[in-house]
């Protein structure tokens, strides 16, 4: 027990240290990127990888990104978007339809999806906001906002309606395969293009936390008329929070565009693919900065391995998958990062009771 | 005297020419404006018989239920099932549905609601999302992902011209039905009053000696049998499979708050409006455009009466 | 009546409650007293099941209710006024008298107990039909205590009843204690309005630091110089 | 087919086909054995197909059909040309979902499949045979219906047997106007029921490129939401228009819906046709509508009713996997077929040796209503035919081209 | 029923050269009109920069609506708000705040997932958008109010008393030059009313003037400067609080027969 202790103890005097989060960010995003290597370690005779594919291990990062950019958002502001498909498929539309119709370079087309993406949330947020949508409301409005483009889409042959985008070669638009193309012959860059823009928002969410901008967010979360009656302009920085947010999805849009191979509003802004891009955050933890990656270490691999483990009949791997949502949410229904806390609490229950007996 | 615009005008006129085409025929009194209107108002009853059990669960008691869909389509089945395989009439199917559909609910509600039913309100959202994967290829499992129907030709009625399908006017009654024998059950009675008290503030039930988790799973089983008596009906006329539910989620989203929260003629009444756009819509504008005039409404309601059109509390 | 032995009991994880007795017997008006944060709350919330205890045990009238649910506490008889209110307030101040209502007895007197609700506090007549939300702070607190006689109690208990009330309010939530008291409900109340309340009260007990440290009669109380320090000002 | 099968035999490909890695390892253990092709016992097609979700109905029964093809070659002895290997097949279920179209094709290929095939939606396909040219692996599509596919991305590997869109449009603007007025009747005007996603509306844009070029001007469009409930206005609004034909692209339920509405509005158009619709292919769906079906046409991929094969072959589905064999059934069932042919041609179970068996190949026996199979340089079949069926006593007809034909068309 | 101590926004009675500062709050004909319910009708009051003045009235008075007008929660439906000179009627909570107005909520509004100490940040930030400073700002203001000890503490843990001490403690943490205080003592023991009393005599000297909504009489007589009555929403007395309690209207409407001392 006590060298138990020490270890706690030397633990705390870590934690309090100034550098602390720099240093678990690191170690953190080190293992990530050690991540493709250690599948394919081989432990007596079976490889993670088997189960753990890089494919999985992208899809888990491309939400894990999501994730987070909706955090900023709604885990910090309190404001729960379901529409987020709107600013995921905006990115991902931009930067095709610019690429097939215009040649012009991902990268850029990425950009202008950013940007569009957080004049439409800005668009959401100020109507909204203005008329003091909140909970359910805001939630379904902004749905609805997300439905409303794909329908729009849908009917609009400029955008190439139901059909959707092809992703074209890097050829097609004077690129070859590499980091300027947005474009590579093998998964691998892939996985770290998309680590690398996980480490950028989650970077920018963390920077968000610790400034004045992330306490004035959570205060708006809690109470926006206590907020208010201290200063806190709570409408500017709601559309603050939506614009950052939006952005954010959208360059994660724009990245599935470019890693997946055609792009359709049915999928881009189905209507799952909303709760896709929050879950990892609500199972996570919403309001905090490794929930949403932790969240989407948990729900995303679990789903390919439910899919790829139950093949025998046919639908079974989506019942147990629902099975474990619900199992996830009712054990923890703070996110999976409150677990280490209840730890905590529980121990010392134990010991506390223990302890007087 | 045939007015009429060419088909597909380019640009803006696309936009334009519906309504232009709209004001002629009503200029002109075509026969079909009446038809339309018929449809309209029976789709209508559809819509709001599947935002019934919705304005339950989500309206009234505050969770977001995405297993809705699955509700719907477990009360479709039912209904098949006992007519193929026991020859019970499908109309004596949708009580049976009911029946199934409260228990079910009250099975769901038990194991996944109550445990989280103080948590944040986005774990429930998860939750029954968990249910509606469950249930959906659960049935899908059981009697295969293959549509079935029941073996019903209702036929429909001809009124001077105007069809009026049966399937759907039965449909549009039951709708009328449940949503006055539900609404009096809300205001009229004490387990009403214990179901409202209970949705507003559940510490304060307990401190008054309402038993909560027993209106909780009542309420809660009430809004399934609901979905069951949407789902029966719809079977009566139209073909399922076990992913039917979905395509009516979210409009009865849309209609539960259009309606404003909690408010069951609201609901009838937005399911009557999405019903019309709907029809109207398809019928003037290309393609599938009504949809968006569905979300441009119900953004609009939201900004300017965020508490429905029937609601009396405000966002 | 209501005995409380050595109860521990507390949130998630901290224990507030360090084993508290206390007893009330039928027919009593008892006080409870304490500074901020002693756990007088804490302790009316573990009474009527909200809270549930971890040690100890609870009885009323001989049988032991530390497991019961809320409701049925409420159906034995005990009913309290919380300190946060807890109104329904989206619903109209009927809905919410109405639902005070819930045993059976309660129910078929329910029509003669409004009437009686309306006649002690007018101003819930006049505003019947409004929602409990917008009432002010003191109307909510007149609405809370009525709602909790619409009960029919046997055991009423009150946390602060008479918070927020304007001083004529205040004299008349007094009268009221003193009116149910006389039919026949015991009561058992928390209140600030330490004198007036000691004075009323046939017993009371003093809590500090989630433990009972002092019990006497009312107006022994009264007297007691840490009492008169601790909570009369100087 | 016939002329591979001398060369096929036992010795020649397996050395040349097995390239650096086979060759390494048959040095490494093969010691004990000479023969070392005949460690090939087995050659694996991965069927990429939705298993599980809305599109499973049709799905199942075409992966069912894809292990049929299989089946029947091993009872017949297997792959000669590889001493008799037998035929493999494992199942993906990409449920759908374009996303996971890539991945199951990645993930059929690490366990070990050597050709592979799918995915009946074409978003999934797209993805699906994105991953199949990047690895050099050939992917015969079983039905895939969208032009783009493999219009201008310049694959190598990628093949379709069955016509696609542009195809099953300009067929139908060939075909189906030529029967009515064979037939005595007239068709100038036509109304366009369409499902409102990316196959629809290929179908419809072929359409109105295609229906002018045979005079027939159309009249009236009207789309159908997926899942829609029903199709009532879309109704009215043909029956306000009046065209002389309907023209429906739907999946199995949209059908059935139109027809229900139709019949709830006395509504029947002189000529009430399809194009590519699964509705009135399906025997199932025919039957759930009931007599009002009688005397559709659909032009769509159709089985070959003229061969005994046919029907040898779909009674032995039918028996072994309780499902309808449908003609969507029928024309992965062909895929497969095809798969197999040219492994057979190929006698070697390297994927660049297949592609190239799948070049030369030209099939003749197989159950499709089209003529022998071959592909161009864009990988598309050269003799893809979507002929005339019809809807005659609740079963379907194969009524035109005459080659064809089982029955001949009623009006 | 004449309002008589009040004829108009001006003391009368020679109260004018008493009263020391400037007006640093004025509230001019100030109405309030709810759906079928007249909240507020033709109120007029100033505060004077140092002053403490009391607010009272039976309850349903319209004092905390008078607040809620004031600190922007919404608009008056009529009149006009001035503090320290400039009218601020149609301005927005966040902006009448950063002007110098702060507020407690009578039920009050913890921001419950945040700790004790955060709360009071939120306050602070007001000044500073680094964290340290607004972190230090806080902690003052925390020990001020003898929440130091509790600084890591969740806000929504508190009792309801504490809450109430938190809430001063976030609103001082903005500095204000006027704070409006709803019932701050609602709950406390004497003793710690007495204490409370004494913050507001320390506000008043670093230069805080107060507007102090409260039932508790004797706190009431003890503390303020100038005592302003509510009735019914509108004025019905305004004085210092010796006159007040005498006027036979205030006792009427307010005190009820027994009289004061209860
Ligand atoms: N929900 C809660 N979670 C954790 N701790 C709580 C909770 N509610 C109260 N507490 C703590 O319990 C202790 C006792 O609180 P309680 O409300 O019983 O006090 P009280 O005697 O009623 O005080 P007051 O006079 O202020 O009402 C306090 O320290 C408080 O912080
Ligand atoms: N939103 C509202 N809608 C309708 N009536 C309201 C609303 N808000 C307040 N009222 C009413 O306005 C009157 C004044 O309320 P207010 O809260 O200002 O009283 P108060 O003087 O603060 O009383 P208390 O001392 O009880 O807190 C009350 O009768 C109250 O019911
Ligand atoms: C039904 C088929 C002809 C078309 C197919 N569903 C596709 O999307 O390509
Ligand atoms: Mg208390
Ligand atoms: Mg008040």
């Amino acid at each position: 027990m006590s060298s138990l202790d020490t270890v706690r103890d030397g633990y705390r005097s870590f934690d309090e240290r100034e550098d602390a989060p720099v240093l678990k960010g690191a170690v953190g995003f080190g293992l990530l990127a050690a991540l493709p290597y250690i599948i394919e370690i081989d432990v007596a005779g079976m490889e993670l990888a088997a189960a753990l594919s890089l494919k999985v291990l992208i899809l888990t990062l491309i939400y894990a990104y999501t994730a987070q950019a909706w955090n900023i958002m709604s885990g910090y502001t309190g404001q729960f978007s379901f529409g987020h498909a709107a600013f995921f498929g905006i990115g991902a539309y931009a930067t095709q339809a610019l690429v097939v119709d215009y040649a012009i370079n991902p990268w850029f087309g990425m950009f202008v999806g950013g940007g569009v993406a957080a004049l439409y949330g800005l668009l959401i947020g100020f109507l909204s906001f203005r008329f003091n949508l909140r909970g359910h409301y805001f939630a379904l409005a902004t749905l609805a906002f997300a439905e409303l483009v794909r329908f729009v889409i849908v009917n609009m042959s400029e955008l190439h309606g139901a059909n959707g985008y092809f992703k074209p070669f890097p050829r097609d638009y004077d690129a070859a395969y590499g980091l300027l193309a947005f474009q590579f012959e093998s998964d691998l860059p892939y996985y770290y293009l998309i680590l690398g823009f996980l480490l950028v928002v989650t970077v920018v969410s963390w920077a968000v936390k610790n400034s004045w901008i992330g306490l004035y967010f959570f205060a708006i979360r809690e109470d926006e008329r206590a907020a208010s009656s201290v200063g806190v302009p709570a409408f500017r920085y709601k559309l603050l929070g939506i614009a950052i947010s939006a952005f954010f999805t959208a360059l994660g849009g724009a990245y599935w565009s470019m890693y997946f191979n055609t792009i359709r509003p049915d999928t881009v802004f189905a209507l799952f693919k909303n709760v896709e891009l929050l879950l990892p955050a609500v199972v996570g933890g919403p309001g905090t900065v490794v929930g949403p990656i932790i969240g989407s270490f948990i729900v995303t691999p679990m789903s390919e391995i439910a899919r790829t483990s139950f093949t025998g009949i046919n639908g079974l791997d989506r019942v147990i998958y629902g099975a474990f949502l619900i199992v996830i949410v009712i054990y923890s229904p703070r996110g999976v990062v409150s677990w280490p806390e209840r730890g905590r609490a529980l121990y010392r229950r134990v010991r506390g009771s223990g302890g007087e007996e | 005297m045939a007015l009429s615009l060419p088909l597909q005008g380019g640009g803006l006129g696309r936009f334009v020419d519906p309504f232009v085409q709209f004001v002629i025929d009503v200029v002109n009194m075509e026969a079909v404006l009446l038809q339309l209107l018929v449809f309209g108002l029976l789709l209508g009853g559809v819509y709001a018989l599947t935002a019934l059990g919705l304005t339950m669960i989500f309206g009234v008691m505050d969770v977001i239920n995405f297993a809705h869909g699955a509700f719907l389509v477990v009360g479709m089945y039912t209904v098949w099932l006992a007519s193929t395989t026991v020859g019970l009439s499908p109309f004596l199917g949708i009580p049976l549905a009911a029946v199934v559909l409260f228990v079910l609910g009250v099975v769901v509600h038990v194991l996944t609601v109550e445990p989280i039913i103080e948590a944040p309100q986005q774990n429930q959202l998860i939750a029954t999302l968990g249910v509606l994967f469950i249930v959906q290829s659960g049935i899908e499992i059981l009697f295969s992902p293959d549509p079935q129907q029941v073996s019903l030709s209702l036929g429909s009625i001809e009124l001077g011209g105007v069809f009026v399908p049966r399937g759907q006017l039965y449909a549009l009654l039951i709708a009328l039905g449940t949503m006055l024998a539900v609404r009096a059950l809300l205001n009229r009675t004490d387990l009403g009053r214990r179901i409202r008290g209970t949705a507003n503030n559940r510490e304060g039930a307990r401190y008054v000696g309402i038993n909560v988790p027993r209106i909780n799973y009542l309420t809660f089983g009430i809004g399934a049998a609901l979905a069951g008596i949407a789902g029966g009906s719809i079977a009566l006329f139209q073909r399922f499979d076990p992913f039917t539910g979905e395509t009516y989620l979210i409009n009865a989203f849309v209609i539960v708050i259009l309606g404003g929260l909690g408010s069951f003629p609201g609901a009838f009444v937005g399911g009557l409006i999405i019903g019309l756009i709907q029809v109207f819509g398809g019928y003037y504008l290309p393609g599938t455009t009504a949809q968006v005039l569905i979300f441009l409404l119900f953004i609009g309601t939201l900004l300017v009466k965020p508490e429905g059109l029937f609601g009396g509390a405000g966002a | 009546m209501l005995e409380l032995d050595s109860v521990r009991a507390g949130y998630d994880q901290i224990e507030i409650l360090h084993g508290v007795d206390l007893r009330v017997d039928e027919g009593e008006i008892v006080a409870l007293i304490g500074s901020n944060g002693a756990g007088k709350t804490t302790t009316m919330r573990t009474i009527c099941g909200i809270l549930s205890p971890t040690a100890g045990s609870i009885t009323f009238r001989g049988e032991s209710i530390d497991d019961e649910p809320p409701h049925d506490i409420v159906r034995r008889g005990i009913v309290q006024v919380p300190e946060d209110r807890d109104l329904f307030t989206d619903m109209t101040v009927a809905d919410n008298l109405l639902l005070g209502a819930q045993t059976k007895t309660a129910i078929s007197n329910r029509e003669e107990n409004l009437t009686e609700m309306y006649e002690l506090f007018p101003r819930l007549e006049e505003r019947k039909n409004q929602r409990a939300g917008t009432m002010s702070g003191g109307e909510q607190q007149m609405l809370t205590l009525a709602r909790a006689l619409m009960g029919e109690p046997d055991l009423l208990i009150l946390d602060e009843p008479s918070i927020g009330l304007a001083p004529q309010l205040v004299e008349e939530v007094f009268d009221v204690v003193r009116e149910v008291h006389e039919q026949g409900i015991t009561v058992l109340m928390v209140e600030q309005n330490v004198q007036q309340t000691l004075r009323l009260a046939d017993r009371g007990y003093v809590m500090e630091n989630g433990r009972i440290t002092m019990s006497a009669t009312g107006t022994a109380l009264l007297e007691d110089d840490s009492v008169i320090e601790a909570y009369l000002g100087v | 087919a016939s002329d591979d099968a001398d060369s096929g035999g036992e010795s020649t490909p397996s050395e040349s086909g097995g390239g650096d890695t086979t060759g390494e390892s048959t040095q490494t253990e093969g010691t004990t054995t000479g023969s070392s092709q005949s460690s090939v016992d087995e050659v694996v097609i991965g069927s990429n197909h939705p298993l599980s979700g809305s599109l499973a109905a049709t799905g199942v029964g075409m992966s069912n059909a894809i292990k049929l093809a299989a089946m029947r070659k091993n009872e017949e002895g297997g792959i000669e040309s590889l001493g008799g290997a037998q035929v493999k097949v494992i199942e993906g279920d990409n449920q759908g979902a374009q996303e996971l179209g890539g991945q199951v094709s990645e993930e059929l290929l690490s366990e070990g499949a050597h050709v592979l095939t799918g995915c009946y939606s074409s978003p999934v396909t797209t993805a699906a045979t994105q991953v199949a040219e990047r690895q050099g692996v050939p992917f015969v599509i079983s039905i895939a219906a969208a032009d783009n596919i493999l219009e201008g991305r310049g694959f190598d590997y990628i093949y379709r047997p069955q016509p696609p869109a542009r195809r099953l449009a300009s067929d139908y603007a060939d075909l189906v106007p030529t029967v009515i007025r064979d037939n005595g009747g007239t068709v100038e005007t036509a109304g366009l029921f369409y499902i409102n996603n990316s196959y629809g509306q290929a179908i419809r844009d072929s359409l109105r490129e295609f229906l002018p070029q045979q005079n027939v001007e159309i009249v009236a469009e009207t789309a159908l939401e997926f899942g829609a409930s029903n199709a009532n206005t879309q109704v009215s609004r043909l029956r306000s228009a009046d065209p002389d034909t309907v023209i429906a692209t739907t999946y199995v339920n949209g059908g059935v819906l139109l027809a229900q509405a139709m019949q709830d509005q006395s509504y029947r158009p002189s000529y009430l046709s399809a194009c590519a619709s699964a509705t009135f292919t399906d025997d199932r769906s025919v039957r759930d509508i009931g007599d009002f079906a009688n005397g559709v046409m659909d032009n769509n991929y159709a089985l070959n009713p003229t061969i005994d094969k046919t029907a040898e072959v779909r009674s032995q589905f039918t028996d072994n996997y309780d499902q309808e064999f449908s003609a969507s059934v029928g024309m992965a069932y062909t895929a497969g077929e095809v798969i197999i042919q040219a492994i057979e041609n190929a006698a070697s179970v390297d994927p660049d040796d297949i592609n190239g068996a799948l070049k030369e190949l030209r099939y003749e026996d197989h159950i499709s209503a089209m003529g022998p199979i071959s592909f161009n340089d864009t990988g598309e079949n050269e003799n893809a035919l979507a002929p005339v069926n019809q809807v005659q006593d609740l079963s379907v007809k194969v009524v035109y081209p005459q080659e064809y034909a089982e029955a001949q068309p009623q009006l | 029923m004449a309002a008589d101590s009040e004829t108009s926004r001006e003391p009368t009675e020679g109260e004018t050269g008493e009263r020391a500062g400037d007006p640093v709050l004025e509230a001019d004909g100030v109405g309030k009109q709810f759906a079928g319910l007249r909240a507020l009708e033709d109120v007029d009051m100033t505060v004077h920069r140092g002053e403490i003045v009391g607010l009272i009235g039976p309850n349903g008075a319209g004092k905390t609506t008078l607040f809620n007008c004031i600190s922007g929660t919404f608009p008056p439906s009529e009149g006009r708000i001035y503090l320290d000179g400039q009218e601020i009627t149609d301005l927005q909570a966040h902006q009448i705040a950063r002007r110098g107005l702060a507020r407690t909520f009578q039920i009050t509004r913890p921001l419950e997932e945040l700790t004790v100490v955060e709360n009071a940040m939120v306050g602070a930030h007001i000044h500073t958008r680094r964290r340290s400073e607004a972190r230090e700002i806080a902690m003052e203001q925390l020990a001020f109010v003898g929440l130091a000890d509790r600084a890591d503490e969740e806000a929504g843990e508190l009792t309801v008393g504490a809450q109430k001490r938190l809430e001063l403690a976030r609103a001082v943490a903005t500095r204000p030059t006027v704070l409006l205080l709803d019932e701050i003592m609602a709950g406390l023991t004497p003793s710690e009313s007495e204490e409370m009393l004494g913050l507001f005599r320390r506000l008043r000297e670093r230069g805080t003037s107060l507007l102090v909504i409260e039932h508790d009489m004797k706190a009431i007589m003890k503390i303020s400067d100038y005592v302003k009555v509510l009735d019914n929403g509108r004025s019905i007395a305004f004085g210092r609080p010796k006159t007040v309690v005498e006027n036979e209207a205030v006792i009427e409407a307010y005190v009820g027969g027994t009289g004061f001392d209860a």
